[in-house]
């Protein structure tokens, strides 16, 4: 029993806020008189969600343990012979320790301060209450997510941000790009999920049957062991090829939500939702939840050796795939969507190399960072209606706020100190470094991860430089570009000041309750200085190379006949990956299917078809011995006498011999 | 029960004075319609009253407590005829369908030529029935059948100037004496083999020259005699073209009621106590006995071939069909094939069955046909398309005759699924006997037989209710009067047989029972 | 050879070629010619067999009453008597049919027992009293089919009152 | 003791002739019927006793509510009028009550001879309950294929352009089949010498030890056939689209609603409780069959043109899982295959409704040429929406649980074949979101001028369903509750 | 008396009833089939005569009653034939039963 189990209990006040907001705007926003009022409805009740999330988070903060609600019977399920023998009940219910509390802030401050932006950026959309009603749902099912119980109902909710994030990034519905994206992002992210469902059973199974997990397998998917310290009794408790297969289910469910190689395509494509909705869904809370699932994971359930293998190789790939692609792109919404998905792959990183608080410190630096990092370039998309980088130019002055919110953002995500993204970065690199002696593919995926430091540093510096430098001549169409009003410059300041603060929070004792063991992971011995030192030095090169290449001086550009123009291409292209996705979905899985079709409607129901018509032929033959004439009548009878004397005194007797009776 | 006493007669009595009377009124001149009918219909009454009494009467527990011993063989071995329970049974099974015909046909024009004729040879084929059903010597039976052969015959030609009925009447003829010379030369066989044609000795196997070869071929000659009463395929071809060209309400006698008669012949030469199959003695020398050459089984599976050829050719050949009188006879002749399968597997409880079905198509197939009668009286075509619309100008019209039609297809809560479905159960029963899985199969095939029949009668309720009614064709009567133009007699008719199918679809009990009590008593009873 | 079996045997001969040349000739008088020396050869047949009143009904009968309808049928159908009936063909189809039924009958008759037998003979009066008792029934079931032909016949060749 | 039952069936029957009898204002006297048949299917709901368990798995079931009259009685042949539910029954009454009452109100402006289409739609529903409650083989026959008759007639007289030929093929295929489950059911009745027509004595009989495996599994799979063709199993399917696509709405309702649930239900009653020797012993047939419905229903989806058509195999898909929660019998996959059968009751109920009304208003159900409705009717896409998204197995949607339960008891029975389902349910995902994304989004293209949104009868029919999606979905509790009180429930 | 041999006689009415068959089958004139019709019947008629004459029970009697009444049903057969022909020929002026063939299929 904690101190603040009283707070903890309204902790269902969190979604239920968002929800309120949701059955409020949905129902009843078209019918307000002004469209804005249903946002306004449901800025209010995220505040008030905010306000309870941070008030948990304190609590948890001054007091970390684990308290557990779980009051509600969802599903009653029978035994079965093999596994389940005793069967179980799946009892939802709220679960609040302090990973959870870390959360709530990151989703809820995220969320109003995304849904304040949005009644400005947003106030000219026709959609305007279905948007709020969606972000409204999103939010429920986010802080659901967070608050879950056990693993089912985290796969609910799971499944419901999914459809959260289709709805939105569709959200111009009559783009046909935006639909397509919509579908798209679905469906990966489906492949995931399914695998994370399979995953799911495997541990099931697994737990229910080996001694250590009885107890488990009894409540039911729970991450919690009675009210036994949040650090849960399983981990490592059981070693199989089935637990490892199982860990390698929840990779791919992170992998399909998170954006992870192979199953990243959907990301940068979801940018056809509004720039908010990237950066509340698309950059700060759900595609963190692939990895918020690997650290609960991690932390409840335990990885072996060979999971973690997969899981640093994922992420270490990504890393780095990610941010190639980042380098060339010239829109400013999927630069930083490439960042995300390359961001995320350091969060999966350090949970593979077995950290995975570390993973969770730069879940929560890179929401604040990458969040600043959308709002801003929306301000600056909302100012000049385009997202093309090359046909902007020369913002700094007109919108210095937004200028100095995109560069410390940009900073932070290069891990400059003493940004937030410093911090966390820092003690992602410092982790796998620890770990290197495990395996040596350790290795490969290290440098990796270092390489990205620089190619994060060039890419989004070159989209800052390409923005706000110069002399804003490039387009000349592009109109007088105008700072955005206060409703989107108040959560830029905001944001600005936690991406510079957040990285430090690990480090303040109360709230390190929230991350422990994440501020601090190897002793900061020279090795750990050295590799501080390194990555800051990537990142500045990475910014000097960007400034040479981008910034007002433009000291050299990439020739036209340069030997990388092919890897440009390429890059553009993204390795063709998505081609590859398209030509699977619309001429592999399609072209199989019209081949079903035609063998359904000619082999399948053709026989059907078939066996009728053979019916009717032997019925038209048959009508034709109907001569007419009574002497075939009376051949019919000779002939059937003839037949009958054949075989009642032949072949029946026969027959009734060879059968043995009747 | 004593002995057999003239009272036992009355019915046939009723029949043949009443055709006298018939006759004997047409020669002074007499003629019309509304008189002979009522005689006609009077006297079938008053014969079916006198069968249900011999069945044991009693007005509480109609039909239920069928005694179960009115059998006796009439003074001895020799006697020609016996009374058994279901002889009586069918013997009230035929005069019902004399009844409908005999009813429906007070509706035709009253001064139509030929009334007394028509009704003094419906009561003289009625009153060969009647014999056949307490035949008990080979020779007895096959003039009695020939008495309704003859009588049919010349009902099939009575309207004398009809090219169409003509022409089936000669066919009719033809086919009728092949048949009747080749019975006649099957029993001459049996005559050779066993030294009588009473059934008694045939059962006993005296005398004679006792040749099992001989009587087997006589057998068969006598399938194929009687084959062509009940229309087996390939016996059949006689009876599409009789009940298509003959006078509609003749056709219903035919299909409905003499059909009938071939498969009662059926039950008494191949089932029944009398019969050789069952009752054949093993011979016993000192301490070894030898069991004589057992026709049974090639005997039955014989039979079984038969149904399922006749079964699923009917069916076949209706699929197209698109006159509907020749639709109603191809499925009266798949019919005869689901009665094949109780005779060919023989228990009691498949002659139930049969019995059973017999009784339901009387109504269903005799039904049909005086709806068709009717519906050709209104003035519609021969063919399945001219029905357009039927269902919704002659409402009352068209729900009969799809539920006749539904009860033909064997569909639930008609008295036709009832009768198929006691008939299955017994073929599925009689299999479980080690040996005789080949009645499995006789189920299977029935029930497959009676799905695909489903497709040409629900064609015609896809014609009757879902296509527009033909504008050219005048359905429709005088206003309010939904019946007009069916007459009295008619309508009764089809009232008669639609209550008997859906009223005894839902509750068979009583008449089950009956019948069921009958054919053990058949089955079971050594004279 | 008993003189017995050579009657018989030529009689028999006589049987089945009468009948043949019955059905094969064109000429239809010519038809019912041959077809009366049929019932008259079969009548010897009876005899033969000492079933003298059974050959006394056959030339009574069929000898004699069935030629003359059958003879009038051919007057009344035909224009001129001696007119000759269009040839039609012998399908193989029908021929094979009736030698089949003719083999199989004769394998069943090879297979009775072969040795000559005595006849049974029975005086006209037993058989009557059988007809007229025992079997009493049959002939009242033959009346009643008589009865009705009567009524039906000759309804059917009356011509109509319309 | 109220025969309950026998009045649920009187108030259907009462109705239905009243309908039938009413003219123009027989939809009030169906909806009026409609509500109070749902009204006793709650308190049936509520007087339904937690069932008191089984001695041992072949102990005989007891049911509810039971009623028994002699019917026929014969010395070889005992029929009894013999009724009763259990939960698995009470579910499939429960999704009848509620099709019926969404069908009547969807329906309401038929204008096309209501009497007899409103008499037609109670029909097909008594043919149903009649088929959950019997305990008979001849009543539960009798009233399967009184199922068939009004549904033939829907189709073949309100249905589209070729109905006359889905309407025959539709009655003739199921037909055949119902006659295969019967021969199979009188089989397993004489087979094993039971002392009537039935469910406890047949249930005595197949579980005394003297009856042979081999006939077992042949009688099995001869009513799996049977049965399967209702729900129908590939490669027995292709009825299905045809009878779908010619269908009217309220007709196709019914006939994915209900009618497909029939076979579901006569396979766990009937076949599998009856015969589980014989499903054990043929059981890789079932298995294979299930996966390929799934598969091939699944695939198939995806390249379809008409909107019915989709769903119409989108259902060959669903009730494949159905049958592989069956297939691995257990109490689990049993719970999952009667949840599943609801979920796909409701779900495919409102995904026809949906259909029908696109094709009433914008004129085609032609998703190559139907573009962005969403403007032009934001209700009835949101509709398809929740359809779809309920139909892909969305969590908090009605099926999830259904579907969650079925994948789990296939993982526990059958392992990592358990990857075919799991994977097939990212192409139904496909389809469905393919589908929207042509019908519902995009620009709006060919929308005709006269186009509109639903009117308030079809909202509120669908009304009705979308809220049972959301309701069970969010709260499945209860009908596993219900489903667990069965004697069924004793599977292992 | 003695000498006659069974199997002949039963040969004899095979031959015949063949005979009838062949008439019937390949006969188009109506009194030509109602001939053959007769050929096969008496074929049955033989058959009924000999088997009594060769019976050894008392039953044997009975065989040659039967043949009488065959032998009067057989012309009552021909009677009623004759009238169909009759009626046949004064509605269509032939006998010719392959005409007579509007009933069909």
């Amino acid at each position: 029993m904690g101190a603040f189990d009283t707070l903890f209990q309204w902790a269902f006040l969190v979604p239920l806020f968002p929800l309120v907001g949701f059955v409020i705007v949905g129902f009843f926003g078209d019918r307000m008189k002004k469209a804005e009022y249903g946002g306004w409805v449901a800025v209010v009740l995220s505040g008030l969600a905010m306000f309870v999330g941070i008030l948990i988070a304190i609590g948890e903060a001054l007091s970390p343990g684990t308290y557990t609600d779980a009051s509600y019977t969802w599903l009653n399920l029978p035994g079965t012979q093999s596994v389940f023998s005793n069967g179980f009940s799946l009892v939802m219910g709220t679960l609040v320790d302090p990973i959870s509390a870390l959360m709530l802030v990151v989703v809820n401050v995220v969320g109003f301060l995304v849904m304040l932006y949005s009644i400005a950026y947003m106030h000219h959309d026709q959609g305007l209450p279905r948007y709020y009603a969606e972000l409204s749902l999103f939010l429920v099912a986010m802080n659901g997510l967070v608050l879950s119980d056990n693993l089912l109902e985290f796969f609910l909710f799971w499944e419901l941000v999914g459809v959260c994030s289709y709805f939105l990034i569709g959200f111009y519905y009559e783009k046909p790009s935006a639909a397509s994206a919509a579908k798209e992002a679905f469906l990966v992210t489906r492949v995931g999920d399914v695998l994370f469902l399979l995953g799911i059973f495997l541990y099931f199974a697994t737990y229910a049957t080996s001694g250590g997990g009885a107890g488990w397998a009894a409540s039911g998917f729970k991450f919690t062991n009675g009210n036994t310290p949040f650090l849960g009794s399983l981990v490592g408790s059981a070693s199989s090829p089935t637990l490892t297969i199982a860990g390698l289910m929840m990779l791919a469910g992170a992998a399909g939500k998170s954006a992870q190689f192979p199953l990243d395509v959907w990301l940068p494509d979801a940018m056809e939702g509004p720039t908010t909705v990237s950066a509340l869904i698309h950059a700060a809370t759900m595609v963190a939840a692939g990895v918020y699932l690997l650290v609960v994971v991690s932390l409840f359930l335990g990885f072996t050796a060979d999971d973690r293998l997969a899981i640093v190789a994922v992420g270490g790939f990504t890393t780095i795939w990610a941010a190639s692609m980042a380098l060339v792109n010239t829109d400013i919404k999927r630069v930083v969507a490439y960042s995300t998905i390359s961001q995320l792959g350091y969060m999966v990183l350090a949970v593979g190399a077995g950290f995975a608080m570390v993973g969770l410190y730069h879940l929560f630096t890179h929401a604040f960072f990458k969040a600043l990092l959308f709002l801003a370039a929306g301000s600056v998309i909302h100012a000049v209606g385009t997202q093309d980088l090359l046909k902007m130019g020369g913002l700094r002055k007109s919108m210095r706020v937004t200028w100095i919110a995109f560069f410390v953002g940009a900073m932070s995500l290069s891990g400059i100190p003493p940004f937030a993204g410093f911090w966390s970065k820092d003690d992602v690199l410092a982790s796998v470094y620890s770990q290197v002696g495990a395996h040596p593919l350790y290795w490969p995926f290290l440098l990796c991860a270092f390489a990205t430091v620089f190619l994060t540093a060039y890419y989004i510096f070159r989209a800052w430089f390409l923005a706000f430098d110069g002399d804003g001549s490039r387009d000349a169409s592009l109109p007088h570009a105008h700072e955005a009003p206060w409703a989107m410059r108040l959560p830029l300041i905001v944001l600005s000041g936690l991406a510079l603060v957040a990285g430090l929070f690990a480090f303040v004792p109360s709230f390190a309750n929230l991350l422990p063991g994440a501020g601090v992971p190897p002793t900061y011995g020279t090795t750990d200085l050295m590799l501080s030192a390194t990555s800051v030095g990537l990142g500045f090169g990475g910014l000097g190379l960007a400034y040479l290449m981008w910034g007002n001086g433009r000291v050299f550009t990439l020739p036209a006949d340069s030997p990388l123009q092919p890897f440009r291409t390429v890059l553009l292209r993204r390795y063709y990956v998505k081609d590859a996705y398209d030509w699977f979905g619309l001429k592999a899985v399609y072209g199989l299917s019209r081949a079903a079709d035609f063998v359904d409607q000619y082999v399948i129901d053709g026989t059907v078809r078939g066996i009728e018509r053979a019916f009717s032929q032997l019925s038209d033959a048959g009508r034709r011995l109907q001569t007419g004439v009574v002497s075939d009548y009376a051949a019919y009878v000779v002939s059937g006498l003839v037949g009958l004397l054949v075989f009642l005194l032949w072949i029946a007797p026969w027959l009734v011999r060879s059968v043995g009776g009747g | 029960m004593d002995a057999v006493s003239w009272t036992w007669f009355l019915p046939e009595a009723f029949l043949l004075g009443a055709a006298l009377v018939v006759f004997l009124l047409d020669a002074v001149g007499v003629r019309k319609i509304e008189a002979v009918g009522a005689v006609s219909v009077g006297a079938v009454l008053l014969a079916l009253l006198a069968v249900i009494s011999d069945l044991g009467f009693d007005p509480l527990g109609f039909l239920s407590t069928l005694p179960a011993s009115v059998i006796d063989s009439g003074g001895g071995s020799t006697s020609l005829y016996a009374f058994s329970s279901l002889g009586l049974v069918f013997q009230g099974i035929f005069l019902l369908s004399a009844l409908l015909v005999a009813l429906a046909s007070l509706s035709r024009p009253s001064d139509e030529a030929g009334a007394s004729v028509f009704y003094g040879l419906l009561l003289m084929a009625t009153l060969g029935m009647m014999l056949v059903a307490i035949a008990a010597d080979l020779i007895f039976l096959l003039i009695a059948i020939e008495v309704t052969g003859i009588a049919t015959y010349l009902m099939v030609g009575y309207t004398r100037k009809d090219a169409r009925g003509l022409e089936a009447a000669m066919k009719f003829y033809i086919i009728g004496a092949l048949s009747t010379a080749l019975s006649f030369f099957g029993a001459s066989l049996l005559f050779g083999a066993y030294g009588s044609t009473n059934f008694l000795v045939l059962s006993q196997g005296l005398g004679g020259v006792t040749e099992s070869t001989l009587a087997l071929v006589g057998y068969a000659f006598l399938i194929v005699g009687l084959a062509f009463k009940v229309t087996l395929v390939p016996f059949h071809a006689w009876a599409v073209d009789v009940y298509d060209g003959a006078p509609t309400d003749v056709s219903a006698f035919l299909a409905g009621g003499t059909k009938k008669m071939g498969v009662f012949a059926f039950f008494l030469v191949f089932i029944g106590p009398l019969s050789i199959l069952t009752a054949r003695a093993v011979s016993c020398s000192g301490s070894v006995c030898v069991a004589p050459y057992d026709f049974r089984p090639s005997v039955q599976l014989t039979l079984g071939v038969l149904a399922i050829l006749t079964m699923t050719v009917g069916n076949l050949l209706a699929l197209l069909q698109k006159e509907m009188k020749r639709m109603l006879a191809y499925s009266s002749v798949s019919q005869a094939g689901y009665m094949m399968i109780g005779i060919a597997i023989g228990t009691a409880p498949a002659l139930a069955g049969a019995t059973l079905q017999v009784f339901a198509h009387v109504f269903m197939k005799a039904g049909a046909f005086l709806v068709v009668a009717g519906v050709s009286a209104l003035g519609v075509g021969p063919l399945i398309a001219q029905y357009r619309g039927l269902g919704q100008k002659r409402p009352y019209l068209g729900v009969a005759f799809a539920l006749l039609l539904l009860s033909l297809a064997g569909i639930p809560l008609t008295l036709g699924f009832v009768s198929k479905f006691v008939l299955f159960s017994a073929a599925v029963q009689a299999s479980t006997v080690p040996g005789q899985s080949f009645f499995f199969w006789l189920a299977v095939a029935g029930l497959l037989n009676s799905a695909v029949s489903v497709f040409y009668y629900a064609r015609v309720l896809k014609v009757m209710y879902m296509e527009p009614p033909d504008p050219a064709v005048p359905l429709d009567g005088p206003a309010g009067d939904p019946t007009a133009g069916l007459g009295f007699g008619r309508t009764a008719a089809i009232i008669l047989a639609v209550v008997a199918i859906v009223g005894l679809g839902i509750y068979p009990q009583p008449v089950l029972s009956a019948i069921q009590s009958a054919a053990t008593h058949f089955v079971a009873t050594g004279a | 050879m008993s003189l017995e079996e050579l009657a018989f045997l030529v009689l028999a001969a006589i049987a089945v070629g009468t009948a043949l040349a019955a059905l094969l000739v064109r000429e239809l008088v010519h038809t019912i010619l041959w077809i009366s020396v049929f019932f008259v050869a079969l009548s010897g047949i009876y005899f033969l067999l000492q079933a003298d009143f059974l050959g006394i009904l056959q030339l009574g009968v069929y000898a004699g009453a069935v030629t003359i309808l059958l003879l009038f049928g051919v007057m009344v159908t035909r224009k001129r008597i001696f007119s000759r009936e269009a040839a039609t063909g012998i399908g193989p189809f029908p021929l094979a049919l009736a030698l089949v039924s003719i083999v199989i009958l004769s394998g069943v008759a090879a297979g009775l027992p072969t040795q000559p037998r005595t006849v049974h003979a029975y005086s006209p009066a037993a058989l009557s009293e059988q007809l007229f008792t025992t079997d009493g029934g049959w002939l009242v079931l033959l009346g009643l089919t008589m009865l009705s032909a009567l009524a039906g016949a000759i309804y059917l060749v009356r011509e109509g009152r319309e | 003791m109220v025969p309950i039952l026998s009045i649920l069936l009187l108030t259907l029957l009462g109705g239905t002739v009243l309908t039938f009898a009413s003219g123009k204002q027989a939809r009030w006297v169906a909806l009026g019927t409609s509500i109070v048949f749902l009204f006793e299917t709650f308190y049936l709901l509520d007087a339904y006793t937690a069932w008191p368990g089984r001695a041992g798995l072949y102990a005989v079931p007891q049911y509810s509510f039971s009623e028994s009259y002699a019917w026929i009685s014969l010395p070889w042949l005992h029929i009894n009028y013999t009724v009763g539910v259990d939960g698995i029954s009470l579910i499939l009454i429960l999704l009848t009550a509620f099709l019926q009452i969404a069908t009547v109100v969807y329906c309401w402006t038929e204008t096309n001879r209501p009497a007899a289409w409103f008499g037609l739609v109670l029909l097909t529903c008594l043919g149903s309950i009649g088929v959950f409650i019997a305990l008979d083989i001849l009543l539960f026959f009798l009233f399967w294929e009184a199922t068939l008759i009004p549904m033939f007639f829907m189709i073949g007289y309100w249905g589209g352009p070729k109905r006359r030929y889905a309407a025959l093929k539709f009655f003739v295929y199921t037909h055949v089949a119902s006659i295969v489950m019967l021969v199979a059911l009188l089989a397993v009745a004489f087979y094993a010498h039971a002392a009537s027509f039935d469910f406890a004595d047949i249930f005595v009989a197949t579980h005394s030890p003297g009856f042979p495996i081999v006939t077992q599994a042949l009688l099995f799979l001869a009513l799996f056939f049977g049965f399967g063709v209702k729900f129908p199993i590939v490669p027995f399917h292709t009825w299905l689209p045809d009878a779908h696509v010619e269908a009217p709405t309220g007709g196709s309702v019914l006939l994915a609603g209900l009618l497909l649930k029939l076979g579901g239900y006569g396979l766990i009653r009937w076949a599998v409780e009856v015969l589980p020797q014989g499903l054990a012993h043929t059981s890789w047939i079932v298995y294979a069959v299930a996966f390929a419905s799934i598969v091939w229903g699944s695939v198939l989806s995806l390249s379809q043109r008409d909107l019915k058509r989709m769903v119409a195999y989108s259902s060959i898909n669903h009730m494949g899982i159905v049958l592989l929660a069956i297939a691995v019998y257990s109490s689990l996959g049993l719970l999952a295959a009667v949840l599943l059968m609801f979920a796909h009751g409701v779900v495919s109920g409102l995904l026809f409704m949906a259909s029908g009304s696109v094709h009433h208003s914008f004129g085609t159900r032609d998703i190559a040429s139907l573009h962005g409705i969403t403007p032009k009717a934001p209700v009835l896409a949101t509709m398809i929406m929740v359809g779809s998204l309920a139909s892909l197995g969305l969590p908090a949607l009605i099926s999830f649980p259904a579907e969650f339960a079925a994948l789990l008891a296939t993982w526990d029975r059958l392992g990592y074949w358990v990857v075919v389902p799991l994977l097939i349910l990212v192409v139904t995902a496909g389809f469905y979101l393919w589908m929207m994304q042509r019908v519902l989004f995009g620009p709006p293209q060919n929308v005709p001028e006269k186009a509109h949104d639903l009117d308030v009868y079809e909202t509120a029919g669908m009304a009705i369903l979308v809220a049972l999606i959301i309701l069970y979905g969010v709260l499945p509790g209860f009908l596993v509750n219900v489903i667990v009180n069965s004697p069924v429930y004793g599977f292992p | 008396m003695s000498g006659l041999v069974l199997a002949q006689f039963l040969g004899l009415s095979a031959a015949l009833l063949g005979i009838g068959l062949f008439g019937i089958l390949t006969r188009r004139n109506f009194i030509l089939l109602l001939i053959a019709i007769e050929v096969a019947i008496n074929a049955a008629v033989l058959n009924f005569v000999y088997f009594a004459g060769f019976a050894s029970g008392p039953g044997g009697v009975s065989g040659q009653a039967a043949a009488v009444v065959v032998v009067g049903l057989a012309a009552t057969e021909v009677a009623v034939g004759l009238a169909i022909v009759l009626a046949l020929n004064r509605q269509r002026g032939s006998i010719n039963v392959a005409e007579a063939s509007t009933l069909r299929q």
